[in-house]
């Protein structure tokens, strides 16, 4: 390792109490983000890509949640563990977040430049006139028209694709080393999606900004990350780089997870090809056994997936691995 | 094709889980177990102490204990432990009366108004709007007044001035339920209105309604202890709310002839607001999927 | 639509409510038993057919319904209430006399309510097990259940036999004298048991819902975008969440104002506070059915204006609301 | 296993002509006159009995109001639909519910298509009660094959929906839709809301339903990729009206409408990784509002070729060769 990534998270254990018992939402979870570049976190919904985000900005609620165990780091300082006063002048400072519902994840009841103004009146003591004009400037980089008049509008007033980018202006005003971006154009039409994520990559590209984009779509992934981690039930199952991991995926959920979706394709040949399944269902966090969790729905599971959790494991250049599969082949036969 | 994670194939159907719930919830049992001991006292105590509750049985204004009395005996020398038992049954038979007719107006008021929209919907809650306007003890006073003070005009004054609150209610359920997609399976099932109206949106819609209908026969029986108490009720009829009214000129000298049935209407009225709050958590789909 | 017109379309849908209660008001003294030639032949001591259907040509109670209906409403329209027997003096006289009592005493307990409500919802509601959590439920169970003329009684008989620090009837003391502001002070004295008893009752629904609201805002994803942003946790509370907490409990507080005023007819019994309620007490027992009739009209006006002026407030709490 | 594509029938088995679903409009005694929302605007086309139609657009396109006005849930402002030679369209009352046995629906929403208060076998059985199919007895065999069908087990019957996943409820739509035995199903977006690895398993449930029972579907998605791999032949809307329609082989290799090429450019895909993202089409803005329609091309105002006589009149849905029709002057 030659230097210290920007953000490390190591280890991280993450356990909700629940009517049912104690749920592991987040179990050894390691990623590092280098500067400048794109992440990708991508999984089903409750595999625990959204509470990984919440534990890096020290927002997972509490209670129910607790952070258990491990580390986060943000260049030399220690995240878990630091008073919420410490955490406060951190978020929206260092690192920014933007949310998955555009409509709901800004306040109804002020203008959107005086929610933007906010941020940087809180972290930069600047003066109410100075971060009204900064946050006009921010609307203009965030390609919105009429940037003076909009500053002055409601939430409710806006399209859903306006709101997200008032979204990301407000989570970059600060200038932040980290902007978490947690399924950014889920609730976006496909035209309003690519906007959205043209706009992210030119802003990573003009403020070097490194971006971790949460997301359940391995194309999206495609299109935008430099380095990508798959989870799975709470852990993280494979990760690698892109290319390494979408041309060669070594996780038997990873392959399924490729191969499930219909792809668009350009020369679409004219029959039709019935999909991969991966049968079964997600199962409940309360219960995972002693063994791997995708176990029950594996093609490839062996007796030991079913005893003990397969470790995060170097295979290849980029990638990194969890499975006994791809560690002890032999033990297959 | 087989599903590896079925789930549990325990049967539960959802009524009893909210039974399950509303038992949990120490309050709500406590509410519950206050109601049945008022009852038993209101309605099964009068045979154990068989004492007419007009009769005057000793020296006005007693204290509690004296000879016997437990607690005490009002203006008139009655004894107010019987006027209690008495006065409950009136309370509570008025309280219950009052809010079915307000349960019954407000409900089809706000399904009606609810399930068709445009028009109807408009002139129905025109029409509720109205009734919220007019300051309900006030006009129920005023019923009263005109058309005599029978247990029979008080039961409806009551009932027709607070259904507004019950129409409120289901309207908004019925206009969120009447837009979720099992109301479009079932009509393209080939369902008429009155199905979907009573089969499909109200069981989904009551929730909110009881709770709501529950609260009503708390606020009928203030509300008839307050029309008792300013003296617009039938004489001839012991009720809660008429012992204080009666008794009222004298509480600096005999304060325990109002406070006793005053704590008489608090208590009733707690046990059914605490049962009220188990049966909105019970009935809460938010709260129980925790 | 602009904020000025919305309220001039509410005032002008607010007229056509009263003229409805003004129908409802006629068609009640039709359809009830007994007329006004019998109260006055009652008031009389009895009278002979002769006299009594002079008396009921003289009050137009031969004419058709439409043409009573038509005279009364017009006759209302300039504020004639009618004039009434027991009293003496012309209805509107009457009411006016009485009308700043009863506002000043259902506004005072409203506010009282609504700021003393919110204020325990809100503490409450940054600790949902906590113990100001715990008051607030009991206080709510507590203001629902008790009644009200009896939780003034019980305040009477504490400050009359235990606390005497305040007076327990009536608005003002004759004795006092002194200039506006000492009479002003007097008043404020008198005010203070009426107010919190009438206050009780709403205090407990305001801060139960304030609590309620409080709880599901702070799990708003605004809320979670504020915390997001890095502000100090009262700026989330008292800018972000608690501009959106408001909503419901301003909306209930509107709805209230008609439960406010009955309630205020039993605490102004209670304490001999000389308003409207008092006076509709005394006219109900009388059967003085003009005043009785102006009272409920004037009422409703009451609760016609403050539900303007509640959607006034509402427009400017929260920017989407647009139109009624 | 694979499906071939099944060679079409004679006769189409849905017709719909110029369908206009109009909302709003008509005074409200106390409020705004309410302006109209032209949801969908003249709207045609026609499905081969065993086939799949399918509409792509984005949200305000129309696609969801026509599958509604199909199934008749919405009030039809004008158009006909005809299914199986019989006119829908002009049926009230006692007919209409009576031909609603002839086409059902599977909605979106797992959890809110279905009744929370009743069970899974009274979900499924519900239209054959309703519209008098069979004795009780029959009924009864009809929900326990539907079960076998769709993949659940018999002995879930008794469930209520809460008990199951997103992807048996989903299975429970498709039964209760097919009970009555129709030959159209209207599906709109019945993957959209579920996990991948479930929506692959839903997916590959339909094409093996509609190979058994020679099921007719109209696909509302907002997901090319899904159109493309289900669809027979594609329409794409916006604002209310179809702008291309084609079989699906031409229309992802040849798309001719500038909307249908940026809305496939729009797709992040995973084999497109070195592909030049900047070359693509993009479309600045989002869609005008459905109620204040511009009076020529409704694309214009995004569109980055439009000319002048784009934005003076509307271009017609023309037939361009082999049954792909494309309604764009530049096209």
């Amino acid at each position: 390792m030659e230097r210290a990534p920007l953000l490390s998270v190591t280890d991280v254990v993450v356990d909700f109490k629940t009517r049912h018992g104690n749920a592991r939402v987040l179990d050894q979870v390691s990623l590092a983000v280098e500067s400048g570049e794109i992440l990708g976190i991508v999984g089903e919904s409750g595999c625990g890509k959204s509470m990984t985000a919440l534990s890096i900005m020290g927002l997972v609620p509490d209670p129910p949640g607790k952070v258990t165990s491990g580390s986060i780091k943000l260049g030399d300082r220690e995240l878990v563990g630091m008073d919420q006063e410490g955490l406060r002048r951190i978020r929206g400072k260092d690192i920014g977040m933007i949310f998955q519902e555009p409509m709901t994840s800004l306040n109804p009841v002020f203008t959107v430049g005086e929610q933007i103004a906010e941020s940087l009146r809180q972290h930069e003591n600047a003066s109410p006139k100075a971060a009204m004009a900064k946050a006009v400037d921010m609307l203009r980089a965030v390609e919105i028209p009429e940037a003076e008049a909009r500053a002055k509008a409601y939430p409710h007033q806006l399209s859903g694709g306006m709101r997200q980018r008032v979204m990301i202006a407000m989570a970059l005003a600060c200038g932040p080393k980290v902007l978490i971006a947690d399924e950014p154009t889920t609730a976006l039409d496909a035209t309003v999606q690519a906007q959205i994520f043209d706009l992210l990559q030119d802003l990573q590209q003009e403020t070097g900004t490194a971006i971790v984009l949460i997301t359940h779509d391995m194309g999206a992934i495609a299109e935008l990350a430099d380095r990508v981690v798959v989870m799975y039930a709470g852990r993280v199952v494979e990760s690698g780089s892109v290319r390494d991991v979408l041309s060669r995926p070594r996780h038997p959920y990873t392959k399924g997870l490729i191969a499930c979706v219909p792809h668009l394709e350009e020369e679409p040949g004219p029959v039709r090809k019935e999909l991969l399944e991966i049968p079964g269902v997600v199962p409940a966090l309360t219960d995972l056994g002693a063994g791997c969790a995708f176990a029950p729905r594996c093609g490839e599971v062996m007796p030991k997936c079913r005893q003990q959790k397969p470790v995060l494991t170097e295979a290849g250049d980029t990638q990194c691995v969890a499975c006994w599969a791809v560690h002890e082949p032999a033990a297959a036969s | 094709m087989t599903d590896h994670a079925a789930p549990a194939l325990k049967v539960q159907h959802p009524l009893t889980e909210m039974a399950a719930m509303f038992f949990q919830n120490r309050s709500a049992v406590a509410g519950l177990a206050l109601l049945i001991s008022i009852l038993l006292f209101t309605f099964v105590g009068p045979y154990l102490y068989p004492t007419d509750p007009f009769e005057m049985v000793w020296t006005p204004l007693s204290f509690p204990g004296e000879e016997g009395f437990l607690l005490g005996t009002d203006y008139l020398g009655r004894d107010i432990l019987a006027a209690m038992m008495a006065g409950g049954q009136v309370s509570m038979a008025i309280g219950l009366a009052a809010a079915v007719i307000s349960v019954v107006i407000g409900v089809s008021v706000g399904a009606f108004a609810g399930y068709y929209g445009g028009v109807v919907e408009e002139a129905l809650m025109r029409f509720t709007e109205f009734f919220q306007v007019l300051p309900t003890l006030l006009f129920s006073m005023v019923i009263v007044a005109l058309f005599g003070a029978s247990l029979l005009t008080v039961t409806l004054a009551i009932g027709v001035v607070s259904w507004t609150a019950v129409a409120r209610v289901t309207r908004s359920e019925f206009l969120r339920i009447r837009e979720l997609e099992y109301v479009s399976a079932a009509r393209s099932g080939s369902a008429r209105d009155g199905y979907l109206i009573f089969r499909v949106i109200l069981p989904n819609a009551l929730p909110p309604i009881i709770v709501q209908a529950n609260l009503m026969v708390g606020s009928a029986i203030l509300f008839e202890a307050a029309l008792s108490f300013l003296g617009l009720s039938d004489p001839n009829i012991m009720s809660w709310g008429q012992v204080i009214g009666s008794n009222r000129p004298y509480i600096l000298d005999a304060g325990f002839a109002v406070a006793i049935p005053g704590f008489a209407i608090f208590l009733t009225v707690l046990a059914i607001s605490l049962i009220g709050d188990g049966l909105n958590d019970a009935l809460n789909p938010k709260l129980r999927q925790r | 639509m602009s904020f000025w017109n919305t309220i001039a379309k509410r005032v002008g849908y607010g007229l056509l409510l009263l003229v409805a209660v003004l129908v409802l008001n006629f068609i009640l003294i039709s359809i009830a038993p007994g007329d006004i030639a019998d109260t006055i032949a009652g008031d009389m001591g009895g009278a002979d057919a002769e006299v009594m259907e002079e008396i009921r040509v003289r009050y137009g109670l031969d004419q058709p319904f439409y043409v009573q209906l038509w005279r009364y409403m017009s006759r209302v329209a300039v504020l004639d209430l009618g004039y009434s027997y027991f009293f003496n003096t012309p209805v509107t006289t009457l009411i006016l006399e009485k009308l700043p009592a009863t506002l000043l005493l259902v506004f005072s307990a409203q506010i009282l309510a609504v700021i003393v409500g919110t204020f325990l919802g809100v503490v409450a509601a940054k600790k949902p097990n906590g113990i100001v959590s715990l008051t607030v439920t009991f206080l709510s169970l507590f203001g629902f259940a008790a009644p009200v003329f009896w939780t003034g009684i019980l305040l009477i008989i504490l400050f009359v036999s235990i606390f005497p620090l305040f007076p327990v009837a009536g608005m003002i003391d004759v004795t006092v004298e002194g200039g506006f502001f000492v009479r002003a002070l007097d008043v404020l004295h008198h005010l203070i048991l009426p107010m919190v008893t009438l206050a009780s009752i709403f205090l407990a629904l305001y801060s139960r819902l304030a609590r309620a609201s409080m709880l599901e805002v702070l799990g708003a994803d605004y809320v979670r975008t504020a915390r997001a942003k890095g502000l100090p946790q009262r700026t989330v509370l008292y800018k972000h969440a608690l501009r959106n907490a408001l909503g419901p409990v301003v909306t209930v507080a509107g709805l209230q104002f008609s439960a406010v005023i009955s309630g205020a007819v039993v605490v102004e019994t209670v304490f001999s506070w000389p308003g409207l309620g008092t006076l509709a007490l005394q006219s109900i027992l009388a059967r003085d059915t003009p005043t009785i009739m102006g009272i409920l009209f004037f009422s409703s006006l009451v609760v016609v204006v403050f539900n303007i002026l509640t959607d006034a407030t509402l427009r400017l709490i929260d920017p989407r609301i647009k139109t009624g | 296993m694979t499906h071939s594509v099944q060679a079409a029938p004679e006769n189409p088995s849905l017709v719909v002509r110029d369908l206009k679903v109009h909302f709003g409009g008509g005074k409200a005694v106390f409020s705004r006159d309410r302006p109209v929302v032209h949801a969908v605007d003249g709207v045609s086309f026609s499905v081969p009995g065993g086939r799949t139609f399918g509409i792509v657009g984005e949200s305000g396109s129309g696609k969801t109001t026509t599958a509604l006005a199909i199934m008749r849930l919405v009030p039809i402002t004008a158009g006909s639909v005809t299914l199986n030679g019989e006119e829908i369209s002009a049926y009230e009352g006692r007919e209409l519910r009576q031909s609603r046995r002839n086409y059902q629906i599977v909605f979106q929403d797992p959890y809110s298509s279905l009744d929370p208060r009743k069970r899974a076998a009274q979900i499924v059985r519900e239209p054959l009660d309703l519209m008098n199919i069979g004795n009780p007895r029959e009924r009864d065999e009809r929900v326990s094959e539907l079960f076998t069908q769709v993949g659940l087990r018999p002995e879930q019957k008794a469930l209520f929906p809460h008990q199951f996943s997103g992807g048996q409820r989903q299975r429970l739509g498709l039964a209760r839709a097919l009970s009555t035995r129709p030959g159209l199903i209207v599906c709109d977006e019945p993957v959209s809301a579920l996990d991948v690895a479930i929506q692959a398993q839903i997916l590959n449930l339909m094409a093996r339903l509609q190979a058994d029972l020679g099921l007719t579907y109209l696909f509302i998605s907002h997901d090319l990729g899904v159109v493309q791999h289900i669809c027979d032949e594609v329409a794409v809307m916006y604002l209310g009206q179809i702008v291309e329609q084609a079989d699906r082989v031409a229309l992802f290799s040849e798309p001719k409408h500038p909307y249908t090429k940026a809305l496939l450019a729009a797709v992040p895909s995973v084999h497109a990784t070195e592909r030049d993202r900047r070359n693509r089409v993009r479309l600045a803005g989002d869609p005008p509002s459905p109620i204040n329609l511009p009076k020529g091309c409704r694309f214009a105002s995004r569109c980055p070729m439009a000319e002048e006589r784009c934005r003076q009149s509307s271009p017609p849905l023309e037939d361009r060769g082999g049954g792909h029709k494309v309604a764009c002057f530049l096209a």
